[in-house]
């Protein structure tokens, strides 16, 4: 009897607990959030987009997410480091470059979550990287090039050569080629270059202006600010540029005739979203795509309704499962 | 001679205040209360342990490249490639540590590893001096574009074969705990480096002013003709305070690798080289206030981080505020100099009536 | 393509050549410029603010210009007058040009979410020299800058060797107190040479935002200010040798960036090509017999002792 | 009628010195005036104030009795007034005419036209100069007259030199005094900075006697003589650099030269075939014009320069392939004429001063550190034997007197110099009592059995020193006489590059 008294008190103080805890549950507004940038917000780029995504999720779920720019390497560590000290529950951090560190910063503060932005290294129960699966990004942006060539003769640069930009370029370059080829291009070819910086605005346009004098007819450049140079070049020389990451149609959209837009402000929205509801888990890398709204697609009037139509339908296509994009790699 | 020091000391304090008065001026520019990111500023340097340390952490790399410029500049020479020099440092101490790690005992790696970092250094800084003493080329001029080759060398070896295993970014793997610099104060990023950071100031200090060779480097330094007069080969004393400058900045790159980064990253501490100049001029080119000066600027680098996280200042204001800091040292430099006339003259007046 | 590669070369010398002259004046009269590179970056800073707030590349111009001189009447101010040391300032002024910039740029434009863009300056056809085959694509298709260029370089030659003018400065840097003795203020040529140099390296820096790119990045000029400075040196310290050592940078840059934009290779060290023009310099540097080095080059001129 | 121009009560301090006070006196039209003084006593700052190169911390200065501001040589020379200065103020690198039309002539140069005016010019005033000629390239005589063309070229009416004969062979000199009266004969005036007595009652109408920033005397040369001047220099009777009779030194011979020649710049050898030897306990005399090999025969013997031929022993050993620092560790000391350039750090201490030239010496070493107080010791040792005024062995050097750094790097050297000490130029510049403290220092080195090395440019001094001398003239040796062989006139007709048997043009 007085076990089973006990036992009832007990279950009644578990309910409490459980319910106050509930009852107590924080606001949205009340989680303590950051986000570390690597540069500074107005670059026009990578740093701009990941603030813009930080400027939607707190407009949209109420947050309050503070962010910090322009860290360096090495202070990485340290500005994790500072805001879990600081009992933040969420850090975010944008570029696969802060991998190491939160991986390193994060079994010392198991109540905060550690989220890199791009990244894609995770080992612990709260390092929660999310990563857009640009390659898929890429495809979509692939799709426009293939049509619009009209000598088949693709070019890239890349930032620098890490796994995953090489794995976008790739699919992008072979399934441009494909589409050119089928629309009878027989000698349709792609180059790669890699500028091996995300900053210097000159050399991308100097090594656009030299991809296109070596016979280019459509561009493609995912290197930060590098691109902006070659949207110039591009625009010079008057050779079309399939935007990338942003959308870039607004810079020049006699040049830029479509972009793929990562929208950075569904990724963050989606990622805080999964947070909040606990399900932003560790050990595992989340990624997000197609399939979650990240990648959309802008035209200008440049690109015919047909060609829209057409890489409408691939993407539907693509959705439903039937193309592995990895076959590409 | 206690006025002249009295000066010094007082115009640089004095330099610093109105180098922070005016950078605060600028945040009116930007509807911040000077005062109030100040108070942050400061007060958020002895928040925590943590951050407070991180000071010392940040002046480290700093005095050893402060040092570096020091050294030569008493020979009267200008190395201003003390960036390179630190890069070939990082590049010798990252991949020596992850060669031997598995190898052998993590002391005796750190051992071997800062042995060939000063070697490495060195003999990266000793060209400048060799044609300089050779060929008589602008040391000033070969430093700098120095920098750029090493810069270059730096990251071509991490695209290529010092690059991570995963192959994803430009830099190498992370180190072994095992040959890290072991942890001064737990529960920071204090490491011994600073230890060897401050006991190298003071040998630097002890070699200049105590020993015959670093008297042959002053006096080379304040004239050079007398002292190759006197029997000292000024020439080949390029060599040595080059080498030794190298050394020292490449220990930099020791601190930097072994010590807090564990891991070398392209674009890797772009400025500690010319922050260093800063440094040794705001010191007056003395060792031991190098350590004093060089905590202010790791302070300033520092409260600036956090005061751009709490008070949501652009980054760009720590760049703001050493420059102005610089300058006005660079100011007080010359009123020191017109006082120091002004009161000889004083006394000759005095004398003569 | 060829073509196209040794018009890129003249283009992206242009500044380069700009820089250096503005460094031939100023170390003819015993000055380094050392806050080149900070120039430099006030003048592409300034050059695109104007140009974006008033829409108008000439005034961006004219605002690059005055950024120039604003950095190298400080720079001369500290150096010529108040006699401190050239390096040492030039190092403090770079790194405060470079908070100058990225801090009034967030304070101009705060946080744009699209680039901020002008339209650079066109390219001009130069009526029948353009249709030259060859040397009318490389030489008479560039912007109106390269072309003021080809007027300032014999003009710098001419002010240089053919007038008092020029005479005073060379004599500035060969020997002051000459200069002092015959009735020429030391101090007032030098700083004008300063000065100068602020205007030729402001409109060098402007190239870079309103001639070339059309927008402001914080590391637009990323140590192009220092290789200005390094051709000065190699150039013997006069107008024609700078014109050689623009030339030689201009087609190591043009050539490092063919290579690279041909794709395709991972070992192969770019790095090299990046980092050519600079070993060029210190072999050039120790290999030169004649070194024309002004004598009194980076020292401050003091008349009482 | 009131004066050319007239300097009332200027007054100049320099950081470390009182330049000036209280200076006051008056240029006529048409008049040669002497500016006397010994060196450091304030003739050239005066000059250089009125020139407008520095300005006068008080005083003024009046022009036909108006007051003129002088604020640069600008406005001097829109005065008229032009000085040239001691070691000249030409650009080396650049030609004649480059530097005579420099700050004379404004907008486009043509140089063709300006190269014919300056010929024409040189022509009138019998000047044998190129225009083309790039200055550095021409010997100091003709530097000088570069100097006084580009006076004339500005039409100047108040010519001021600054010791203008010190480089000056006699002949040289003779020449510039028949310019001089020439150019006051047609109603200008000339200044003449000078140390040298003699000089002064040749050429000058009237004289200013300067001592210790002050006008100690105002003359007409009629009135006065070589005694009043004297003492008005120095402050006190001038004794006879007295002859004090030694029995020659028959020692052993300590240094013996052979054949010795040394090229500059591979042309002109700046020392050829000079032999000579030195005896121990003996003082060997080089008179000659500066800038004939004096400099360059120092160098080589204490190791700074390396012979192209010859040999050069010590004590029968031969050094001439030694360093300086193994030549200083066989006993030689070198006192160099120009002692801030070559001898002394001005920004150390007076006890680091004494380190300089023995810094490897392990005797000052202790546990591998400088032994301070072995250091600080002998420094103190030295400021007693040899006066010298400091506050310590810690005093900077700068802030130590001329004379008292002369001291200094004689007490240094004297030290080193066991076997053999350089004088080159020792009392340069100082003052009458240091001159005698010198003097003694070497008679009393000559008696302890030291060979010894003077170079001078005073014929008194090596005539009242040596006990053996020779000419040095364009590298040359000019033959090597006993104390008492020649006279003053057989001197300087060798130092001009005569033969005295031929009588014939030397070279």
């Amino acid at each position: 009897m007085k076990k089973s008294v006990l036992s009832f008190l007990f279950a009644l103080l578990l309910v409490t607990v459980v319910f106050s805890s509930v009852s107590a549950q924080k606001a949205v507004g009340d989680y303590k959030m950051a986000l570390i940038l690597p540069g500074s917000i107005n670059d026009q780029s990578w740093n701009a987009t990941n603030y813009a995504g930080l400027v939607a999720s707190n407009e949209k779920l109420g947050t309050n997410i503070e962010y910090v720019e322009n860290i360096q390497a090495a202070d990485y560590e340290s500005t994790f480091r500072q805001y879990a000290e600081r009992g933040y529950d969420l850090v975010l951090a944008a570029g696969t470059q802060f991998d190491e560190a939160a991986n390193a910063v994060a079994a010392e503060y198991p109540d905060t979550v550690f989220c890199v932005v791009n990244g894609s290294v995770s080992t612990g129960p709260n390092v929660a990287p999310i990563f857009p699966r640009e390659y898929e990004g890429s495809y979509i942006a692939a799709l426009v090039a293939g049509e619009i060539s009209e000598n088949g003769q693709f070019a890239t640069i890349g930032g620098f050569p890490n796994q995953a930009m090489e794995n976008l370029l790739s699919v992008y370059e072979k399934v441009a080629v494909e589409i050119a080829k089928e629309r009878g291009i027989e000698d349709a070819a792609a180059v790669r270059a890699y500028a091996n910086s995300w900053d210097d605005i000159a050399l991308g346009k100097q090594m656009t202006e030299q991809m296109i004098d070596n016979g280019a007819d459509v561009m493609f450049i995912y290197a930060n600010q590098v691109g902006l140079g070659g949207i110039q070049a591009a625009s010079e020389k008057g050779v079309k540029f399939i935007g990338f990451s942003g959308d870039q149609t607004v810079i020049d959209p006699e040049t830029v005739v479509a972009s793929v837009d990562f929208d950075f402000k569904a990724f963050y929205t989606w990622a805080v979203e999964k947070f909040l509801n606990g399900e932003l888990e560790g050990n595992m890398v989340h990624e997000a795509g197609i399939a979650e709204g990240i990648f959309v697609p802008i035209f200008t009037d440049n690109v015919s309704d047909e060609i829209q139509e057409r890489v409408a339908e691939k993407i539907a296509e693509y959705e439903t499962g039937e193309v592995d994009l990895t076959v590409y790699f | 001679m206690d006025e002249k020091l009295r000066d010094s000391v007082l115009f640089s304090i004095l330099a610093v205040i109105a180098g922070l008065l005016l950078s605060g001026a600028m945040l009116l520019f930007i509807d911040k209360n000077p005062i109030e990111v100040y108070r942050i500023l400061f007060s958020s340097l002895f928040r925590d342990k943590y951050t407070f340390f991180d000071i010392f952490v940040k002046a480290t790399p700093l005095i050893f490249t402060a040092l570096a410029f020091t050294f030569t500049y008493k020979a009267s020479l200008f190395n201003i490639g003390a960036q390179g020099q630190f890069y070939i440092g990082s590049v010798v101490a990252v991949a020596a540590s992850l060669f031997l790690q598995q190898r052998l005992p993590g002391l005796f790696v750190l051992a071997i590893v800062f042995v060939l970092v000063l070697a490495a250094g060195g003999i990266w800084g000793s060209w400048i001096g060799f044609v300089k003493a050779r060929y008589q080329a602008n040391e000033f001029l070969t430093s700098m574009m120095s920098t750029y080759v090493a810069l270059n060398f730096m990251n071509y070896l991490l695209r290529t074969i010092l690059k991570e295993t995963k192959g994803e970014y430009p830099q190498t793997n992370p180190l072994d705990k095992t040959v890290w610099l072991p942890k001064l104060v737990p529960g920071t990023r204090l490491h011994w480096g600073f230890v060897i950071a401050l006991l190298t100031a003071i040998l630097i200090w002890v070699v200049l002013y105590r020993t015959p060779f670093g008297f042959r480097i002053r006096a080379v330094g304040l004239n050079q003709r007398a002292s190759e007069m006197s029997g000292i080969n000024a020439k080949k004393l390029y060599v040595l305070a080059f080498f030794i400058s190298g050394a020292l900045a490449a220990a930099a790159g020791l601190t930097e690798v072994n010590g807090m980064q564990h891991m070398l990253i392209q674009g890797f501490n772009p400025t500690i080289g010319s922050e260093g100049l800063g440094i040794a001029i705001l010191a007056n080119a003395n060792p031991i206030a190098i350590i004093f000066a060089s905590a202010l600027f790791g302070a300033l680098r520092v409260g600036g981080l956090v005061a751009s996280q709490v008070a949501g200042i652009p980054p760009s204001f720590i760049e703001l505020m050493q420059g102005l800091v610089m300058i006005f040292v660079i100011l007080s430099n010359f009123c020191c100099g017109e006082l120091d006339r002004k009161r000889e003259i004083r006394k000759l007046r005095k004398a003569a009536s | 393509m060829i073509v196209g590669l040794l018009s890129r070369a003249v283009l992206m010398s242009t500044p380069l050549l700009y820089g250096s002259i503005a460094e031939v004046y100023a170390e003819r009269s015993g000055m380094m410029v050392t806050a080149i590179e900070g120039i430099f970056l006030i003048g592409a800073w300034a050059g695109f603010t104007g140009s974006y707030l008033t829409g108008s590349l000439l005034i961006g111009l004219i605002w690059a210009i005055l950024g120039g001189l604003l950095l190298s009447a400080l720079y001369g101010w500290i150096t010529v007058f108040l006699r401190q040391h050239q390096v040492v300032t030039g190092t403090a002024l770079n790194i405060l040009a470079v908070g100058i910039c990225a801090f009034f740029q967030r304070v101009i434009f705060g946080v744009p979410t699209t680039p901020l863009t002008i339209k650079p300056l066109p390219q001009l056809a130069v009526p029948l020299l353009a249709d030259i085959p060859w040397i009318g694509t490389i030489l008479f298709r560039q912007n109106i800058l390269t072309y003021a260029l080809y007027l300032l370089l014999p003009v710098s030659i001419f002010i240089l060797y053919r007038t008092s003018l020029g005479l005073t400065i060379r004599s500035t840097g060969e020997n002051p107190e000459a200069v002092d003795v015959a009735g020429i203020s030391v101090v007032k040529v030098r700083f004008l040479t300063v000065l100068l140099a602020g205007i030729m390296g402001g409109i060098a820096g402007s190239f870079y935002s309103i001639g070339y790119l059309g927008m402001f990045a914080d590391n637009i000029i990323g140590g192009r200010g220092w290789i200005a400075f390094a051709i000065c040196f190699l150039g013997n310290w006069n107008p024609k040798g700078a014109l050689i050592g623009t030339v030689v940078f201009g087609l190591a840059e043009a050539l490092a960036i063919y290579m690279q934009s041909l794709g395709g290779q991972s070992f192969f060290p770019n790095e090299l090509f990046i980092a050519l023009p600079y070993l060029l310099t210190i072999i050039l540097t120790i290999s030169r017999r004649s070194y024309n080095v002004p004598a009194k080059l980076g020292e401050p001129y003091v008349k009482e002792n | 009628m009131t004066a050319f121009i007239e300097l009332k009560n200027i007054t100049k301090y320099f950081s470390h010195v009182v330049a000036n006070q209280d200076v006051s006196f008056s240029i006529e039209r048409g008049e040669v005036l002497a500016l006397l003084g010994e060196n450091g006593a304030g003739k050239s700052t005066v000059m250089k104030i009125l020139y407008g190169l520095y300005r006068a911390d008080a005083g003024e200065i009046f022009q036909n009795g108006k007051a003129a501001a002088i604020h640069s040589p600008r406005d001097a020379m829109n005065l008229g007034i032009t000085m040239i200065q001691q070691h000249f103020s030409l650009v080396q690198a650049h030609s004649v005419t480059e530097n005579i039309i420099l700050g004379n002539v404004h907008g486009a140069i043509d140089r063709e036209a300006a190269d014919r005016e300056v010929a024409a010019l040189a022509a009138e005033h019998g000047f044998d100069i190129d225009p083309r000629a790039r200055v550095g390239d021409l010997a100091v005589g003709v530097q000088q007259k570069v100097e006084i063309l580009k006076a004339i070229y500005q039409k100047t009416r108040l010519l001021i030199m600054d010791e203008p004969t010190a480089v000056l062979t006699p002949q040289e000199s003779d020449q510039l005094m028949k310019f001089v009266k020439n150019f006051t004969s047609q109603g200008n005036s000339v200044v003449f900075i000078t140390h040298k007595l003699q000089e002064v009652m040749a050429v000058a109408d009237r004289i200013i006697v300067m001592r210790n920033g002050m006008v100690s005397g105002n003359l007409r040369k009629a009135d006065t003589d070589a005694r009043e001047l004297s003492r008005l220099m120095i402050g006190r009777e001038l004794t006879n650099a007295a002859q004090v009779k030694t029995e020659r030194a028959g020692g052993e011979v300590r240094l013996a030269l052979d054949r010795v020649s040394v090229s500059d710049h591979g042309a002109v050898p700046s020392l050829a075939d000079v032999s000579f030897e030195i005896h121990a306990g003996e003082v060997f005399g080089i008179a000659g014009v500066s800038g004939n090999g004096q400099q360059e025969l120092c160098e080589v013997i204490c190791g700074a320069l390396t012979p192209v031929s010859g040999s050069i022993r010590l004590d029968g050993r031969a050094i001439e392939t030694l360093n300086i620092h193994e030549r200083v560790k066989r006993g030689i000391g070198y006192v160099p004429s120009n002692r801030h350039r070559d001898g002394l750090v001005m920004n150390m201490t007076m006890a680091e001063n004494m380190l300089l030239k023995t810094s490897f010496d392990p005797r000052w070493l202790k546990n591998g550190f400088i032994d301070r107080k072995r250091l600080d010791a002998v420094s103190e040792k030295a400021i007693a034997d040899y006066r010298i005024k400091a506050s310590g062995p810690a005093a900077i050097l700068r802030t130590l007197s001329g004379g008292n750094q002369q001291k200094v790097i004689v007490a240094r050297e004297v030290d080193i110099g066991e076997k053999l000490i350089i004088f080159d130029q020792p009392t340069r510049g100082l003052d009458l009592g240091a001159i005698d403290n010198v003097h003694k220092i070497i008679r009393a080195e000559r008696a302890k059995g030291k060979a010894i090395l003077l170079v001078s440019t005073e014929l008194t001094e090596i005539l009242g020193l040596s006990d053996r001398y020779t000419v040095l003239y364009k590298g040359r040796l000019q033959g090597i006489y006993d104390r008492s062989a020649l006279t003053v006139e057989e001197i300087g007709l060798l130092m001009a590059g005569y033969q005295l048997k031929e009588g014939g043009a030397h070279g």
